[in-house]
């Protein structure tokens, strides 16, 4: 069943488990495995993270996901309006982080990449990033 | 989230209960560090049989206790991560210093 | 926790129970009673519901929650942009519906109005309806 | 949403699972009406045990098969709605014609 949402809340914390459920619900209905279903609510959690921690740091705004399935292929965004990443390459290593005292460890990127089919990171310095990914829900 | 300590032979077992990620992770590593620094122990296990869920949130703070306990020559362990914790410890490389029991 | 979102999605008959799911895990962190959560449950699904059966019908559409959490207040709009509702008084009437046909029992508005602590219906007919309902999430 | 059946004693058991919102209703009643129109049975019992959530479609679905069996004077019963949906039917008024047994 083909299906579309998008899904905006306040850049908090205690989100982030609610985004992870939003997100697993709308996927249910396709039938995934569980083990599909929790690589998604992984990465969302780390994207979502990205967000609050890096995106907004002391700051407040909004997080918007937008998430799509056709044909089985389930595709998301998520997106901030807030610092912006100068160096995405850089970002996208493993063990990267510019938050050690915070032990963030690196890995979100790493993981989004590995637990997805696909990953694209956009992003506008002072204006915010766009995370987007891929999975197919019947693989 | 909830964290419940046990101490056995001289192991300190950790138990880590529900959801582990940021919004939780400041708070649980002041509870825990309290809790390191003010016993002495040969051993600590992470127990993660009732942790339902874990991001990379959760490697930064296991990382974070092994330095910690590297330095006073405690090594610490992890049991029992489910199929979704277990592929995020995979992914990190973790396993290689912190051995699954 | 104050807290607020906003949630998209299409008028398909299959999202109501996602409506229900969404806006069930934003109101929990409130900690309200299992019967508070239930009361939302049901009014939101019969507000999702109204919009899928009358605002569009035959037609497809968007459906868009936006809800927010302030000092326990729980305030919650369920709009759609379809065909509107030419006379409101009646049809918050019981047991008045225009589709009988379809079995259904015109008490989709009684219920809202019995579960929750507000209702409140706004319409423009041809350009679609809002419904805004509030709850106190710990009387 | 799953339906199941039950005949003992001439009474005629149709146990509701899951979740009897919109989405479901147009498939249940046409398979709650084609296994009534096969059978003759002097009672017909709506059992809830296992329906986890119903809104005011399920009045619906409910009159509609209340009228159906009324023009064949067999009186309908409803067993074991969860709380949630006691309050639905309650405000429907529902049990003054069709009593919770
Ligand atoms: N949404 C974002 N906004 C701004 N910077 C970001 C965002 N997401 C990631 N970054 C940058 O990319 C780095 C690497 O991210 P990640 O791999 O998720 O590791 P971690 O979150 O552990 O730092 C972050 O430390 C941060 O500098
Ligand atoms: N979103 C909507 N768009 C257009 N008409 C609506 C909408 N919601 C309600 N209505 C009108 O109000 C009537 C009463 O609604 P309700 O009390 O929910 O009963 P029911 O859905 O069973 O008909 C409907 O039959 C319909 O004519």
């Amino acid at each position: 069943m083909d299906n579309y949402m998008s899904f905006r809340f306040k850049a908090i914390a205690a989100n982030e488990s609610l985004a992870r459920s939003v997100v697993a619900a709308f996927c249910v209905p396709s039938n995934p495995t569980l083990d599909i279903i929790n690589d998604i609510k992984t990465s969302i959690s780390e994207a979502v993270t990205n967000c609050i921690v890096h995106g907004y740091g002391k700051n407040t705004g909004d997080i918007m996901i937008e998430a799509e399935i056709k044909d089985d292929l389930f595709s998301v965004r998520v997106i901030d309006y807030g610092k912006g990443i100068l160096n995405i390459d850089e970002a996208l290593n493993d063990f990267y982080t510019t938050n050690e005292e915070d032990e963030r460890s690196g890995l979100g990127f790493t993981i989004m990449k590995t637990f997805m089919d696909s990953l694209e990171v956009e992003s506008v310095w002072g204006a915010g990033t766009t995370v987007t990914m891929t999975k197919n829900l019947n693989a | 989230m909830v964290v419940k300590t046990k101490i056995k032979n001289n192991n300190l077992c950790i138990y880590l209960e529900g959801e582990l990620d940021h919004s939780v992770a400041t708070k649980l590593r002041a509870d825990i560090d309290d809790y390191l620094d003010r016993i002495n122990v040969r051993n600590v296990v992470f127990d993660m049989e009732k942790l339902s869920f874990m991001d990379s949130t959760g490697i930064g703070l296991i990382m974070g206790r092994y330095k910690k306990l590297k330095a006073r020559n405690i090594p610490i362990y992890i049991t029992k991560p489910n199929t979704q914790i277990d592929k995020v410890l995979r992914v990190s490389g973790i396993y290689k210093i912190i051995p699954q029991i």
